[in-house]
């Protein structure tokens, strides 16, 4: 009930500001803030009262909603959502800051930033397909309608690009829901949706799982997103107000992660096990392209677009490298992301408010007149680069760490995106802040102001606290993922397992003796010079 | 030869919706002598009217039961329908009753032309006999003829009523053509006897008899304007006045479709072989014409009408799904389907001009800044009819879908859903207009109270029936 | 319990640069210098009294670990935040404290000047402290931390002056490089863990001769990853691009971080993973080419240079090869032996070139400099000194440590190495007088307009400090009886490697994966200690640096107009003096690549490809409904015609 | 007696074949009367075949279906007519070519 209420309280604050006179923005804008605010301390108590030994859900409510197809309204939390739903309520909360300047409509703004919220909540909470499509495809509309009208020139062809992107993905998983119910349906008798329930009781043969697989891929691989399907984010992103831009990287993008994580994984073991390698590539692919075409951008916001292209990449293949440490890696580098990427597009937008422009060429030299802005800028930026010490490391290493046991060759493609991150962020720092003050523009800048700081500052500290004692979180959804991963554990599916007494360490079984010593053989000895 | 009618088989409380609703009818022509200018009387009788055909049609019981030799039945299914006439037709006379001031349409008859079509579309769904279901049609569509001309001076009205009038009887031929044969190779009119009779395979595959089908889609694909037959329907729509677009797009589609639902899906289901291939071919042109069609659109009465001949394309699904499922989600998807209708058309309504005017998309832009109730409520029309959560028109979708799944039909239900991404497009960029654009022009909108109402209404079912479906939903799979 | 304070070390300097960074401005110069040297000083002291506490250790217990907190972990994957504190870490505590404070102190009067001294003092700290992590991590990642933060401080400080824009390039390429070299240390990391299913320090290399085999294939891979982050670290062959132009910094901070500290990282993380390289005796050969080769290199390139400072850089380069090479032949304290003595003497002679700098308002080039001797005698002598000691004069430091890599290079290694030793050895003694004679002899060449002075004392003592090390420092290890060698006896716990228990380990494993051991008998020769050979070579090589100096006077204090005459026309000469064109390779075959490729793929690939795949989608349908436009021509009989066509149509589907 | 004379398909033949020319009148002529005039003689051909088919097998309900089907298109003759005259009002014509202001 307590879960209910904070999923839906956003939405009460929108329907409270639909009931506002416009005129006294302020009025508005303070609603809403306490709104989001309240939201966020409730969903702490949720964090507080996590129970973290157990990977069973936790504040679950299931109660009949449309009886006539045993279709439930069951909500409740585990590992691998809590920390994104209390992100989710933490972003609104800033993103609900960092539009105070927004002048332009402002009640309807911040209807739809609260009803955005709410469907995002609503994601992360359903344990009930048909209830998971509902808000999946529910939260499109504030969005859209968020990109389309505050956002920049092109706006109109970004949102409906977005729009429809990624109703076709959710549309061929609505297929793959509904013939995932009848199918329980008939074999089990039971007509329902559950997603628990589905989990322990689906069976289906390999290729019928194969197509399911590919159509909750699609779905979600669009929303990531992945490699090929990743244009519609760029556009979003540059075109979408600074608080879009950061509720899309910082929640949206997420949602496609948690799906796989929630759906394909659990319900797929087999195919997802197929399907590794093919994941695995495109990603990499997603690493470095991503990587590569961030280099070369002029905008800032489709720099740091790109740069979202190629993290995400580290988070599937963390996700694909079916084990705790990839996974968690993932996990973990699913918060990562949102915090830095989130103050990037802060950032970013704050110079946008100053200048109306995000062309790196217009810039320069900032360092001389914005010091705070620099050192927050610089922070976050090596943050982004996966600096140990900071968020980006932890998970990044996790995820390597994890795909590595899987396929060193992977493993090492994947770092190499290491290397380009270094290169486009600091390429891009220094054309921005450092060099000399030279466009007359720039001159009169002010530094950031105290609201802008309180939006930057909260993300600042998460990045250290991360960066160095990340436990805080990772021991929330450290059972959830243990148990996942006795699920998807490819062991399940190898052809030929070979078990057998490792005298080599509990580590044999990743490099088992024969493997090491055929290796060992495989290299002449040089002689003693 | 026996006698056909038999006394005793004469069973009037059966029909008492029927005789009702006729009595108000005749009743509102005689009112309309004396009633003189103010047609506020016919309105509240004929609401009336259509109330009480609502109650009497319960007046039978227990269901199903038969009169005039089983060739009228009184079954979930019928009733459910006469529910949903009943709504629909008492949203068109509510949607009418401003409108016509507007217009000045002074015709008292309008009134019961309407309640006259409704009786048609009771028959249509209620009948179990091919002439019966002719009868239906027929008075169904002759007042619509006469409905879409009724603004008697304006050309775009007249040449819509000479259109549909001329294609309606064209069409009309090849439905009795089919008939015939389908009565010359089973020897009944009866859809029992003739069910019965084609249960046995050698009268399956009688070619008379499948050139009858094949008529018989026709005249019934014409009425609920699927592809190819569907070319009258955005010229229609269009000229017609706006009310009664509403309603050709809802009552009279769905007495069409239960009727079709009747004769191909309960009476030649062993056949299914031989038509689930036609109306697939059809359904799935009628999706990709509709939505294609829709796109390009400015007008928003004929964007409105493209869609319709989508929705039919979907709705199809059902017929070709000939479960209980499909019934159901027949049932449940028409009756979103006249929520959402009328609100959307009585927003057209809010929004137009003397003459039919005002009607161009382009003319929606900054609504929502002006009127952002308006603009929010159409915005839930909108998505509703693209299928999107959480309103009506998505578990609508998804009860369908869900039918024809069970069937097995995938690739349909595949192809049904990439056409309702196409169709966000298009209700996308009425959205677009609304929010994202400036107004061209001042907005002198006629703000009517039983207009509002008629969308209040709307709002409340398409979103009542997008959360808690469940009760509906247990009726209509009944 | 001393010990107890270990963590407190690196803790100081964050703490100080902290304090430095927030409230530099406000608390002002003397401050801000004040709670930076304080910050080093502290850390200084409590490295002592870690030492004694080491020293009060039980007897046996040579490690001593402490675990701040769990870092993170997944499944059976756990890293801590902990240090350890061994001999080695000892060693390098001191040199990173000790040297790192005198600079410190001296940088407060060579940066007095600069209006944002508090934010160079916030990042000097940094630096610091995350160097001192660098060396007392007790696992791989905590050594990663310090090891990208080292480089991390350096971007900042080598783009000191951003608004140069040589400076920002040269911190960018840095930090580019180094996380080359990073990559490959990341991977080797993943795989030791993959295979010892640990990444502590303690345990990989307790358990890794019963886990590797002697040159098998993991073994090498590891460990020539590891070098590959070494080199890049500490610019060897071929990531060294980014150290000359790393002189773009501020002096103080060359001499810190390019110097003495930082780019030994690699030399002390080669030195740790020893029991690592020991076993793979493919890697070594590598380890210790590369070491020779680049200390050759760097060595000639530095002869052709007029740039006081990046003399010096060439010179660290090939100074750290020594070390490599010395590495490369298992002569581990050699190579630590020689990080020390270097620190001392390279870090005095970039503060003394720092100080010539200073003192001539900022000019570096040789060309404009000269006879500076009776202008500047403090700066001068410490100079002198420095360059006696890096040339390998008795009984100067530099003369013990460079031996006794040239005496193990040719005992352990073979003639080739040794080769290379002695003539870079040649050449180290050719071109640092050549600078010498260049910057306080000849006739001066100074710009007339400005008058050379001598540096304050806040910067002339570190220089007499850091000389006087550089002078004594060899009594470190006294090469010629055993027992004489302080640091030999002092680092053995942590390098001792038991080569016979390997082999012996290495059979019986591939004895139970069912393959035969080769022989590895001839591994086992012990070797004595032959030191009549030793006493050879180091006259030999005395000889050798000797004659490089009186090169060097010949050239630029006899005739000074040799030089152009011999340079005439030598393409050699040419490329020496451009560095063999590496930097312009690099980027024609790597860096403009990269970009253009990037650019095609986004205008191309991506606009084009995807997003035109995409778009082009969304026409098709336009098309389509376009034509579908078509049909409704408003005439009633098309619309029959096509009630007819479909009934035809139909009814041959039907039939 | 008729039956044995003519067989049942000849009046099917005849049906059908005035089934075709109302349809190729309809698609063929303009004027708007005599469009009408060929869905008229489509529906007669319909009442033919039924009653063919109830004199051959012998059934009734063919011709009450005749009897409905002839009801219904008086009914339409007299709207269908309405309908002409009050467009030919507004538009002095019967040319059925001229009645195309919607389309597209």
């Amino acid at each position: 009930m307590f879960l209910t209420f904070i999923t839906f309280l956003p939405f009460l604050g929108a329907l409270c500001l639909v009931f506002m006179r416009k005129e006294n923005a302020s009025a508005i804008k303070q609603t809403a803030l306490a709104f989001a605010v309240a939201d966020f301390l409730l969903s702490l108590l949720l964090w507080t009262n996590f129970d973290n030994t157990t990977e069973k859900m936790q504040f679950g409510l299931n109660v009949s909603w449309i009886e006539a197809w045993g279709i439930n309204y069951h909500i409740g939390l585990d590992g691998i959502s809590l920390l994104l739903y209390v992100m989710t309520t933490f972003l609104t909360m800033i993103c609900v800051i960092a539009s105070w300047d927004v002048k332009k409509h402002i009640r309807e703004y911040m209807i739809a930033m609260l009803a955005l919220s709410t469907g995002m909540l609503g994601v992360f909470i359903a344990l009930d397909l048909f209830m998971f499509y509902v808000f999946w495809e529910f939260q499109l509309v504030p969005m859209y309608i968020i990109v389309g009208v505050w956002g920049g020139p092109r706006r109109i062809y970004a949102s409906i690009k977005f729009f429809l992107f990624t109703a076709v993905g959710s549309l061929l998983m609505l297929v793959a829901i509904l013939w995932i119910y009848f199918h329980i349906q008939q074999t089990t008798g039971v007509a329902t949706a559950d997603i628990l329930y589905i989990t322990d009781h689906l069976d289906v043969s390999l290729d019928a799982s194969k197509w399911l697989w590919m159509a909750f891929f699609l779905a979600f691989a669009i929303k990531v997103p992945m490699f090929p399907f990743h244009t519609w984010l760029p556009d979003a992103h540059v075109e979408a107000p600074t608080a879009g831009s950061v509720i899309l990287a910082g929640v949206l993008l997420k949602m496609g992660t948690y799906g796989f994580l929630r759906f394909n994984l659990p319900f797929f073991p087999q195919a997802s096990f197929e399907f590794v390698p093919m994941v695995a590539w495109l990603s990499i692919i997603g690493i470095i392209y991503g990587a590569l075409v961030a280099m070369v951008q002029e905008d800032l916001k489709k720099l740091v677009a790109y740069s979202s292209v190629s993290h995400l990449g580290f988070i599937m293949l963390g996700i694909f490298a079916l084990n705790p440490y990839g996974i968690q890696g993932a996990l973990i580098q699913n918060i990562n992301h949102g915090i830095s990427t989130s103050a990037l597009f802060l950032l970013v937008g704050i110079v946008y408010d100053r200048r109306h422009t995000r062309l790196i060429s217009e810039f320069g030299g900032l360092a001389k007149i914005m010091p705070k802005y620099t050192v927050c800028f610089m922070i976050v930026a090596l943050s982004s680069i996966g600096l140990p010490g900071m968020n980006g490391f932890v998970g990044e290493f996790l995820v390597l760490l994890g795909i590595f046991q899987v396929n060193g060759l992977w493993a090492a493609c994947a770092t190499s995106g290491v290397i380009l991150a270094a290169c486009y962020i600091l390429w891009m720092f220094q054309r921005v802040m450092f060099l000399e003050l030279k466009n007359p523009k720039n001159m009169d800048m002010k530094d950031m102001n105290t609201r802008e700081m309180i939006t930057i500052a909260p993300l600042i500290i998460l990045i250290f606290w991360i960066g160095l004692y990340p436990n805080t979180f990772m021991k929330t959804f450290d059972a959830s993922v243990n148990h996942l991963v006795s699920k998807v554990n490819p062991d399940n599916f190898r052809p030929h397992q070979e078990k057998h007494k490792d005298s080599h360490g509990e580590h044999a079984q990743l490099i088992t003796p024969t493997e090491m010593a055929s290796l060992n053989q495989k290299l002449q000895m040089p002689k003693k010079f | 030869m026996e006698p056909i009618l038999a006394p005793e088989s004469i069973d009037l409380i059966a029909l008492a919706p029927v005789l009702v609703l006729s009595i108000f009818a005749m009743l509102i022509l005689v009112l309309d002598l004396w009633g003189g200018r103010n047609k506020s009387l016919l309105v509240f009788t004929s609401l009336v009217g259509l109330l009480m055909t609502a109650i009497s049609a319960f007046a039978k019981y227990p269901i199903p039961a038969y009169s005039f030799n089983d060739s009228y039945v009184v079954d979930h299914l019928s009733l459910f329908f006469i529910c949903i006439f009943t709504i629909s037709s008492a949203l068109a006379i509510l949607l009418s009753v401003e409108y016509n001031e507007r217009e000045g349409i002074r015709a008292g008859e309008y009134y019961a032309l309407i309640l006259f079509c409704t009786v048609g579309m009771i028959l249509l769904a209620s009948s179990t006999d091919m002439i019966m279901i002719f009868l239906g049609i027929e008075i169904v569509s002759i007042c619509l003829y006469v409905l879409a001309g009724i603004r008697r001076n304006d050309h775009r009205s007249n040449e819509a009523a000479l259109k549909y009038f001329l294609l309606g009887a064209f069409a009309t031929g090849f439905l009795l053509y089919g008939m015939t044969l389908v009565y010359g190779s089973t020897g009944s009119t009866n859809l029992f006897k003739i069910a019965e009779f084609v249960k046995n395979p050698s009268a399956q595959s009688n070619p008379l008899l499948m050139m009858g089908l094949v008529l018989l889609v026709i005249g019934f694909g014409f009425k609920v304007a699927s592809v190819p037959f569907h070319m009258w329907a955005p010229d229609v729509y269009q000229g017609a006045p706006t009310p009664v677009t509403a309603f050709m797009a809802v009552g009279p589609k769905a007495a069409a479709f239960a009727a079709f639902f009747r004769v191909f899906a309960d009476t030649f289901p062993e056949m299914s072989s031989s038509w689930e291939m036609l109306l697939s071919i059809i359904a799935v042109l009628s999706m990709f014409v509709g939505n294609l069609g829709a796109i390009m659109q400015t007008n928003i009465k004929r964007m409105l009408a493209f869609s319709s001949i989508s929705h039919a394309g979907y709705i199809l699904m059902a017929v070709i799904a000939k479960n209980s499922l499909g019934s159901s989600s027949l049932l449940f998807y028409m009756l979103s389907y006249a929520f959402m209708t009328f609100g959307v058309f009585g927003i057209v309504i809010i929004l137009g001009r003397k003459g039919e005017e005002n009607l161009e998309i382009k003319n929606y832009s900054g609504l929502a800044y002006k009127h952002p109730v308006i603009a929010l409520s159409m915005t839930i029309f909108l998505l509703s009819l693209g299928g999107l959560p959480p309103f009506a028109g998505f578990v609508a979708k998804f009860y369908l879908f869900s039918a024809a799944i069970q069937e097995g039909l995938l690739t349909l239900v595949i192809i049904a859903v990439l056409n309702s991404a196409i169709s966000f497009y298009y209700y996308l960029k009425v959205v677009v207009f609304m929010y994202m654009k400036e107004p061209e022009a001042e907005f002198k909108i006629s703000l009517t109270p039983i207009t509002l109402f008629v969308v209040f209404i709307g709002v409340v079912g398409t979103i009542n029936l997008g959360i808690f479906p469940n009760s509906i939903i247990t009726l209509a799979s009944h | 319990m001393l010990l107890k304070l270990t963590c407190l070390v690196p803790l100081f300097p964050l703490i100080g640069s902290i304090i430095n960074g927030f409230f530099g401005l406000k608390i002002g110069k003397n401050a801000v210098g004040l709670i930076a040297c304080g910050s080093m000083a502290l850390s200084f002291l409590t490295s002592i009294l870690i030492y004694i506490g080491y020293l009060m250790l039980p007897e046996g217990q040579h490690i001593y670990e402490q675990v701040v907190w769990s870092w993170f972990g997944a499944g059976d994957f756990t890293v801590d935040f902990g240090f350890q504190i061994d001999p080695l870490t000892l060693v390098m505590m001191f040199v990173v404290t000790g040297v790192g404070l005198i600079i410190h102190v001296y940088a407060i009067g060579y940066m007095h000047e600069e209006y944002s001294f508090y934010r160079f003092f916030a990042y000097f700290n940094l630096f610091a402290s995350a160097m001192l992590l660098l060396v007392m991590g007790n696992n791989f990642l905590l050594m990663f931390i310090g090891w990208e933060g080292v480089g991390c401080c350096s971007y900042f400080l080598i783009g000191y002056y951003f608004e140069k824009k040589s400076a920002c390039d040269a911190g960018t390429k840095a930090f580019v490089v180094n996380r080359v070299g990073d990559f490959a240390f990341l991977l080797a990391v993943m795989y030791i863990f993959n295979v010892f299913g640990t990444i502590d320090f303690s345990d990989v290399m307790h358990a890794a001769p019963d886990k590797l085999i002697y040159g098998g294939e993991i073994v090498t891979i590891i460990t020539m990853l590891l070098f590959v982050g070494a080199t890049g670290k500490s610019a060897q062959i071929p990531l060294y691009t980014w150290l000359p132009d790393a002189m773009e910094g501020p002096t103080p901070v060359s001499a810190l971080i390019h110097a003495a500290t930082m780019v030994t990282a690699g030399v002390y993380m080669v030195v740790r993973c020893s029991a690592l390289f020991n076993l793979s005796p493919m890697t070594m050969m590598v380890v210790a080419g590369i070491g020779g080769l680049t200390a050759i290199m760097a060595a000639t390139i530095g002869m052709a240079q007029y740039d006081i400072k990046r003399v010096l850089a060439y010179s660290t380069v090939s100074q750290i090869g020594y070390m490599f090479l010395a590495c490369g032949v298992g002569a581990y304290t050699a190579a630590i032996f020689h990080l020390v003595t270097h620190a001392f003497f390279k870090a005095c002679l970039f503060l003394g070139s720092g100080s010539v700098i200073h003192g001539i308002h900022g000019e570096q080039d040789m060309r404009k400099m000269g006879g500076l001797k009776s202008h500047m005698p403090v700066t001068y002598w410490t100079f002198v000194v420095s360059t006696l000691a890096i040339a390998g004069i008795f009984p100067l430091s530099g003369f013990f440590s460079k031996d006794e890599i040239l005496y193990h290079s040719l005992m352990d290694g073979n003639i080739i190495f040794w080769g290379m030793g002695v003539s870079a050895a040649m050449l180290t003694a050719f071109y640092m007088f050549r600078l010498v004679f260049m910057t306080f002899h000849g006739e001066s060449r100074v710009d007339p307009s400005v008058h050379p002075h001598e540096s304050p004392k806040v910067m002339t003592m570190p220089l007499v400090i850091l000389a006087g090390l550089a002078t004594i420092g060899g009594l470190l290890g006294i090469p010629l009886f055993h027992g004489w060698h302080i640091l030999h006896n002092w680092l053995e716990p942590v390098l001792h490697f038991d080569l016979a228990h390997a082999l012996h380990q290495s059979e019986h494993m591939l004895h139970e994966a069912g393959r035969h051991a080769p022989s590895w008998a001839h591994l086992l020769t012990p070797k004595e200690h032959n030191i009549w050979i030793e006493v050879l070579l180091m006259i030999f090589s005395l000889g050798v640096a000797i004659t490089g100096i009186f090169g060097a006077y010949m050239f630029y204090i006899k005739r000074p107009d040799l030089p152009d005459k011999v340079i005439e026309g030598q393409w050699g000469y040419d490329l020496v003096q451009n560095k063999y064109y590496i930097d312009e390779l690099y980027d024609e075959s790597i860096v403009q690549p990269t970009v253009e490729g990037s650019k095609l793929l986004w205008k191309e690939c991506d606009a084009k490809a995807i997003d035109g795949a995409v778009n082009g989608t969304a026409n098709v349908i336009g098309w389509f409904s376009r034509q579908a436009q078509v049909f409704q021509s408003g005439f009633v009989r098309n619309y029959a015609l096509f009630i007819v066509v479909g009934f035809i149509s139909l009814l041959l589907v039907m039939f | 007696m008729l039956e044995n004379t003519v067989p049942l398909s000849h009046y099917l033949m005849l049906s059908a074949t005035l089934f075709v020319i109302g349809i190729v009148g309809v698609l063929i002529r303009r004027n708007v009367i005599v469009v009408f005039m060929s869905i008229e003689i489509m529906l007669n051909a319909v009442n033919i075949s039924l009653i063919a088919f109830d004199n051959y097998m012998n059934l009734s309900g063919g011709q009450i279906f005749s009897f409905m089907v002839m009801c219904v298109a008086a009914a339409e003759v007299s709207v269908g007519l309405a309908i002409i005259i009050a467009l030919h009002r507004n538009k002095p014509t019967v040319n059925l070519d001229e009645f195309n202001l919607l389309k597209w």
